[in-house]
């Protein structure tokens, strides 16, 4: 039972802690207007900065253009960073999910093509993947792609959720080929020149009145031939298998980047004398603390399980369950104890009340976390599926029958 | 044994949902989120509709119908997010028509508008003596304090978030004299007052924090027990405002749930969806027995208003975070944005069950009234 | 709003109480051994006063021999013996629901035989319904009914949570006529006299150790020929759906008669000094408070619902989840207050806290409760169902290899 | 980093569930419900396996092994059910080890079984130093009292529910001297000592009621600390037991669910049963990893040792009572029956929430210290 690092780990902190402290000051700020074209500029030069110093993409392998090193690397890249109060590369979707989908599912042509720009900060990735009519039931996409004549394949539809999409170069889009196959066969993984015509990004407000994401809708946006496929025709599925994988740990291993510990919560309340005296309020805030505690040591469990080179299996889905009910019920208990004025927006605790709803659904709706925790880790058997065995097109024309009965 | 609304309940009920059903008040609610101050001015209207005579004796041209009955009006607010004074006007009315003030008459014809600025009776667990008003800062912080000098009252103190404030001509305050409370009427417009307008997080609840520093005031002649009854009238009124909007949040996820399709089947046809719902509605109809409990109370068991008020309160503002949270759910990310009306209703839970006390402060307050029934039964028992 | 009685109801609650005051000194106590012969008869004895008072069966129609009269009347006469501590009819089970159950479905000779001795007290029954698996699932029963060439029917199967079997004269069996008919359909309702060769009934201990129901096993019981078969061969389901739904209405209005109020929970925490200062308590006593409070008044509601003639729907259900959870949770407060000496065994708290998880599938488990409030009330879609269209003896075998997989 | 357990934990725990894989614990407590003391005695075979000296110095003949170890034991005992003296010897054992009394190596080697006399060291938020224990009535009362004759001493007070008292040698007590906390050993059959055995609800839990009225002590010398860190091992230990007791509740619950159909499909495959069994799962591993938090504090983080114990106290009895109700649900109403398995982990769980301090004291005791540090933080920024 040991939180330190090994020797070696070690050795790679102090080299990583050293870059850092000479370069910190060439960082341009962790958080600004992502709407500002001068800011993105500098966030992508600092990529390229940290790049070449092999500070991201830090698991990306050498054949790639990566240091090739284990997630605990990354890890610890992350947390001197963040101690530092330095922001990482700007293009997380790329770095992230986009670049291993095309390590995994991509041509020699496009490994060659797209990966240094995106490991470098050139180029930006944006993830085209959920719709209004797609989000827990992914491969329900209605997004249409269709080859012309000559080859071209032309993308209609609307895509939503989608980060970074109004700075990002590329995007890689999920979309349905053949809807004479059952929903999960007939889709196919294009990469989508964000600048191509018939691309639109539309800012999608949260409660709290940001955009977060964007909208991105497609009207015939020729985005090329095969050269623009990944994974082949009909492979987008699993393609886009491959994406929520690396999803999965990326939102297992990031709770505690989000600024959630208990401490911060904590320190939210203490001032009031009520805490000591009303029924309740230290029952809460012990119910947040407990459950933010037990993340806090779940991660580090899972860096062991890492560490070992064992990757965390769906079980995962419960750390982020676990984390945003906890900071939901931790900002209703700050709002309780500071009453009106911990709403007054623009504001710390109104933003963050703004913010978890959406975080709720956001990498997996509850339900359909818990379905894929019971049936995946403890065996539990599925619920029938009545979508399984029929074509998309013949699917959607039920639901359509569905709503008029 | 009859719990069911009479003819003229229902009457007044539907006459209030048609004159609320002429404004989009909803749409209105997103716009004043965007362009601070643009909410459409409801006061002609429920001046019209007779809502701030409502609880004022007919002597004094009023309707003379009791709480109940201005519950029910309540609960039409809610349900559409309408921004009326009404919450902190009704109980100012009523003090007002106790006290046979002379402004009871023109706020009945809606000539003055009056707001209520509460103050919390004391609890049976606290062994002091203590009225408590809401702090600014969300600490619980002591009445305002009468000033006598000779026959000239004036009137000290800070209060927080007071509903409807903003706007009203007299504020109705409850203060200490030598230790007792009195209700005490101060022209807005005085010297020595501040009415410091706020709005938090849900544009449709116009709030103001009153700062009083030596204001002139005159004292209504009102029981301690009808200062008591005011609180727990706007308790019991944020409660039934409250059960308006779950009955509306559980319609909206409803209706969602039934037309949304995911994995082939609609999504109201999965027990965790579905489960949450019939959650919701249990919760509201518990809710909506419990405005019954008041409404009970109100006019026949006048020992019980207090124990029933805050009951309804806690119950409904559960209910309501429930309801609010549920509705997004549902809707799965689209209900977690802008363009979308569930963050209005969420935005409403947020800060109502934070005003007049707090939703947690009627937890307490239950809580002691049953302790303290207990015990007097058990000394009862010891004395028989 | 007015919780009086009206004026009709008043003479009459007047009238009741006058009868009782007369007759109270002769009742049996309220409580007593179930397993005692002469507890037992004592109690039959008293139905048979109270049947000649017309003060049982409230609600039954004249020509069964009732006093045909509304149910806020039997209502006022439960209250009315409660008040004076005196018990009602020992043959909850029969007149409540088997009575009812004769009246819809049964024949005019059965209506002749068995109501007037069932009204009387002179035969008691019991519902031979559930069993081992068929609690909520009630139409997969698999206990089974064969026609002897001298049309005699016989039943071999299990039955289980059986009230007052131990006494019972007679027993409402719901069993398996043909199993070549899919669940629902060849389902059979018979009378089964108890005293048959074949029928052993074996108590039932719950958590507590008291032996609240029974176990009923049924060995080849010849129960007589068509006479004994109530609503017809194939019938059951439509006889049982019956029995159903007045149960629904026996526990709906029937929450306070277990002694389930507010008052008596705070009472039983009032006089620890810990409630005024430890964080939780008071906020937990205000939930319990506050769900039996609401499930107290929605009964008043529904009665002022009955008065008008209206019956209260599936969602009646909710009130019984509310006060379950309610108790569950008072019982919990009330242990954590006053330490494990609150889990005295025999004791009144340690006996609420293991009655109630077996009160919590009884009547109904939650999540049935629920599905049910959600399609029949709020018009929610159903689940899609695998067991509908096949033949029962196809879908046990599914199961069974379902098993094996 | 690695919080994964070393091959010698695993034999150690391996070796555990050898021990025990003798016994059917399970059935004797079931048996010791009906014919109350007919339990097996485990004792002989824990003595074997060495667990009464798992935290004693190598000095004194034990395996000198850390907090964490001990936990990793109680997790097996919990797991079945066993009735084993260990939450009250470890505790006990570790302070007369610290204190270097001579009765450590004879109870290392299982000659002598001692049992700690649980005292619960002050909140940082009760501004008075007071050391409380469980009373009999279910209140906080103040711990022991020494008093000094000359050189002799003696103590008086009494403690509640003390697990594993009944059939103890000797008494390890904390007791107040002066304002401080002592240790202090008594024998369990001096003058003044009465040790009134009872069970509750759990008829594998051996508990007693101690009375001490001017008992002979002698005092050991252990910190304040240390005799704070026994109070928090105790609370190590029973949420150790209580995870093993999840974990085998879910182990039945999640069988079960696969093979009980109902409307022709597994109940497993319904979201209102998939859903409960997956939070139970949740409620263990976080429960789990917060075991984790308190072996990394024993050994590398003392000023943690409290919060992590209080903490892992906290969530693995809720896990618990979760997860007993819940088997119990997942059976329908044949889980609530006494020839069932289920009734056996809800009576454990029913009883263990409310030992030694309870896991509602446990709650409030993780928010004082989380509000301590808070402040501290706070007036460590200001000096700053």
């Amino acid at each position: 039972m040991d939180l330190d690092d090994s020797q070696e780990q070690a050795e790679y902190r102090a080299e990583v802690r050293a870059w850092i402290a000479e370069h910190r000051f060439e960082a341009p700020p962790g958080t600004g207007d992502m709407e500002d074209a001068a800011y993105i500029e500098a966030r992508r030069t600092w990529q390229g900065q940290l790049s070449d110093a092999r500070l991201v993409g830090v698991t990306w392998p050498a054949e790639f253009g990566g240091p090739g090193r284990g997630p605990v690397d990354q890890v610890i890249v992350n947390q001197e960073l963040a101690a530092a109060g330095v922001p990482g590369g700007i293009d997380v979707i790329g770095l992230g999910l986009m670049g291993p989908c095309i390590m995994v599912n991509g041509t020699a042509a496009q490994k060659e093509r797209y990966l240094a720009p995106m490991l470098h900060g050139d180029e930006i990735w944006c993830q085209l993947f959920s719709e209004p009519a797609a989000g827990s039931d992914l491969a329900a996409v209605q997004c249409r792609a269709r080859r012309d004549d000559d080859g071209t394949w032309r993308l209609t539809g609307q895509k939503v959720w989608t980060t970074n999409a109004q700075f990002a170069r590329f995007g890689m889009c999920l979309a349905r080929t053949d809807g004479d196959q059952p929903k999960h066969k007939g889709l196919t993984m294009f990469i989508v020149p964000m600048d191509a015509d018939g691309v639109t990004v539309r800012g999608l407000r949260q409660i709290s009145g940001e955009a977060e994401f964007n909208e991105v809708f497609l009207d015939e946006v020729a985005v090329g031939g095969d050269e623009m496929v990944v994974g082949g025709e009909g492979g987008g599925w699993g393609a886009a298998l491959t994406v929520l994988m690396y999803e999965r740990m990326m939102i297992g291993l990031g709770t505690e980047g989000f600024g959630y510990s208990p401490e911060r919560f904590a320190g939210a309340v203490a001032a009031s004398p009520r805490m000591d005296r009303e029924s309740g309020l230290r029952t809460r805030l012990a119910d947040v603390v407990v459950e933010l505690l037990a993340v806090r040591f779940r991660g580090l469990e899972s860096l062991s399980q890492l560490a070992d080179g064992r990757v965390p299996g769906p079980e995962f889905g419960l750390a982020k369950i676990t984390t945003v009910n906890a900071v939901i019920a931790a900002g209703d208990l700050i709002a309780d104890v500071n009453g009106p004025d911990a709403l007054v927006e623009p504001g710390e605790w109104a933003y963050l009340i703004s913010f978890l709803p959406g975080l709720k659904s956001a990498g997996g709706a509850e339900p359909i976390l818990r379905n894929t925790v019971g049936e995946r880790v403890m065996g539990l058997p599925p619920e029938p599926r009545l979508d399984k065995k029929i074509t998309f097109d013949e699917l959607v024309a039920r639901q359509r029958e569905g709503l008029a009965a | 044994m009859n719990l069911e609304l009479t003819d003229e309940q229902i009457a007044l009920r539907d006459a209030a949902r048609g004159v609320l059903s002429r404004f989009d008040t909803v749409a209105a609610a997103r716009e004043a989120l965007e362009t601070p101050g643009t909410l459409p001015d409801l006061w002609p209207a429920s001046v019209d509709a007779g809502w701030p005579g409502l609880v004022v004796a007919e002597r004094h041209g009023g309707i003379e119908l009791g709480l109940f009955e201005a519950m029910l009006v309540a609960e039409e607010l809610g349900k559409v997010l309408a921004s009326v004074p009404f919450i902190g006007v009704v109980p100012a009315a009523a003090l007002l028509s106790l006290g046979d003030h002379p402004a009871a008459a023109p706020t009945a014809e809606g000539e003055l508008r009056p707001v209520y600025v509460p103050a919390c009776p004391p609890s049976p667990r606290v062994d002091d003596d203590v009225w408590t008003v809401d702090g600014i800062d969300g600490e619980r912080i002591a009445a305002p304090v009468v000033h006598r000098d000779g026959s000239a009252w004036s009137v000290t103190g800070t209060v927080g978030w007071v509903p409807d404030a903003p706007g009203a001509d007299l504020l109705v305050v409850v203060a200490i004299d030598d230790g007792r409370p009195v209700a005490l009427v101060v022209d807005a417009g005085a010297a020595g007052v501040e009415i410091e307008s706020e709005t938090r997080y849900d544009a449709t609840r116009r709030m103001a924090n009153i700062h009083l520093d030596g204001a002139v005031a005159t004292a209504l002649s009102c029981s301690e027990q009808d200062i008591a009854g005011a609180w727990y009238s706007a308790q019991a009124l944020l409660a039934a405002e409250a059960v308006g909007t779950v009955d509306t949040c559980l319609a909206l996820a409803t209706a969602y749930a039934k037309e949304r399709f995911t994995f082939g089947r609609a999504i109201g046809s999965y027990q965790a969806i579905k489960h949450e719902l019939v959650e919701t509605l249990r919760r509201l109809q518990n809710a909506r027995a419990l405005l019954l409990n008041v409404g009970w109370a109100a006019g026949a068991a006048p020992d019980d208003v207090s124990m029933a008020a805050s009951a309804a309160r806690y119950s409904s503002g559960q209910a309501l975070d429930f309801a609010a949270r549920s509705l997004i759910n549902v809707h799965g990310g689209i209900g977690a944005t802008w363009e979308h009306d569930a963050p209005l209703y969420f935005r409403r839970a947020q800060l109502s069950r934070r005003l007049v006390g707090g939703v947690g402060g009627a937890a307490d307050r239950l809580a002691d009234e049953s302790l303290a029934r207990a015990r007097r039964a058990v000394e009862a028992a010891g004395v028989r």
